[in-house]
């Protein structure tokens, strides 16, 4: 089974993860996940492909680290966090995570919870390419 | 030697990934900061977080070791 | 492509609904889904398969009202509502949800809004088979 | 006649999931729901909510037409 926190450049399929979350207990009644994918159109822009720099480093351990703090912050059962780098396209998945719980509402909270905390904690930068060129993305406020 | 990391948006302003920085003994983040700053001031203009070895560090006046990895960052724009 | 609002027997892909979802629009950046399965244990009890039963004229139609009003509360791009009938068991898929939006924040907000008006709205009830019998489940309050 | 439909533990305690009921001009849900809690008490402990013709109906003194499908239920448990 792949690993519950990974950063690669292939694409994933959301059914292997969810059978991966789930095959660590038969208590699980709330699955969330989330799904962040590369859009045509930013900030007024079409955009014709993303690309992402990381600090792999500093970025792997981090997201480990927020699984581990979602899992006892919530009480989940499992959670799995998956961002890709490389070159993504319209409608390509950039990040997945998963929550399961016994119950829904921990399920959800966590899955809030991460994502919002991985976009401030992970060190990972994503470049978009325009008909006007290549711009960094500034997150926002 | 200090290795300094540079990622996205700050590694374009740089103009490139890596630098190697002569160490001197009792140099904190802020001492590094400030000579790259002067060398790369549009880049640093972006810079608001750092780490060392792989950590995030708060604190800007710790004092850096020989062999010490030093990235100064953006903020992040991942996920 | 199947339908958006369905309740039906069989399993389904969650790959496949996310497929779908996203076909809508390439401006999606963000989907959320909520995925509520079958646990092997409940208020104390082992449960052995979990069946339903549904007033199937008025559950529809209520899945079908709760999308829509999802979709312009949220302002969401797409959003698809699955329920499973029949009998299920252990890890077994039960209720599928799945909302995207340009933007995180509405498809989480949107996903978490519907399972719980679903919850109260679609007339289904369960049935739980525990080594001491079945029991129709009741809901928290 | 009013058709009338049970589904779950309702229907569990009732014993069977459909019953015809002679209709009677200017009859209310809540005259059936009274005629229906006498013959099946332990059932309608239950039923906390209705539905005619397939729409929730919140008003217990709305009065059925001819051949209405009428449905007492309990607490939903689906999802």
């Amino acid at each position: 089974m792949k690993d519950a926190v990974r950063i690669e450049q292939d694409d994933f399929s959301q059914d292997e993860e969810i059978r991966a979350l789930q095959a660590s207990s038969k208590r699980m009644g709330g699955i969330a996940t989330f799904l962040g994918c590369a859009r045509d159109f930013s900030e007024g822009r079409a955009v014709s492909e993303i690309s992402f720099d990381a600090y792999e480093r500093m970025a792997l351990p981090e997201m480990q680290k927020l699984r581990e703090e979602a899992i006892s912050r919530f009480g989940l059962l499992e959670a799995r966090i998956v961002h890709r780098l490389g070159v993504v396209r319209a409608g390509d998945a950039i990040v997945f995570i998963a929550t399961g719980a016994e119950h829904r509402a921990p399920a959800l909270d966590a899955c809030r919870w991460l994502i919002d905390e991985l976009k401030e904690r992970v060190p990972i930068w994503k470049k978009e390419t325009t008909p006007q060129g290549e711009t960094w993305v500034t997150p926002h406020p | 030697m200090i290795t300094v990391l540079f990622f996205g948006p700050v590694a374009e302003r740089v103009g490139q990934s890596q630098l190697e920085i002569a160490f001197q003994a009792g140099m904190r983040l802020q001492d590094l900061r400030g000579q790259l700053q002067t060398l790369y001031p549009e880049a640093f203009a972006l810079v608001s977080l750092a780490a060392v070895n792989g950590t995030h560090v708060r604190d800007w006046t710790v004092v850096l070791a020989d062999t010490s990895e030093v990235v100064f960052m953006s903020k992040f724009s991942g996920g």
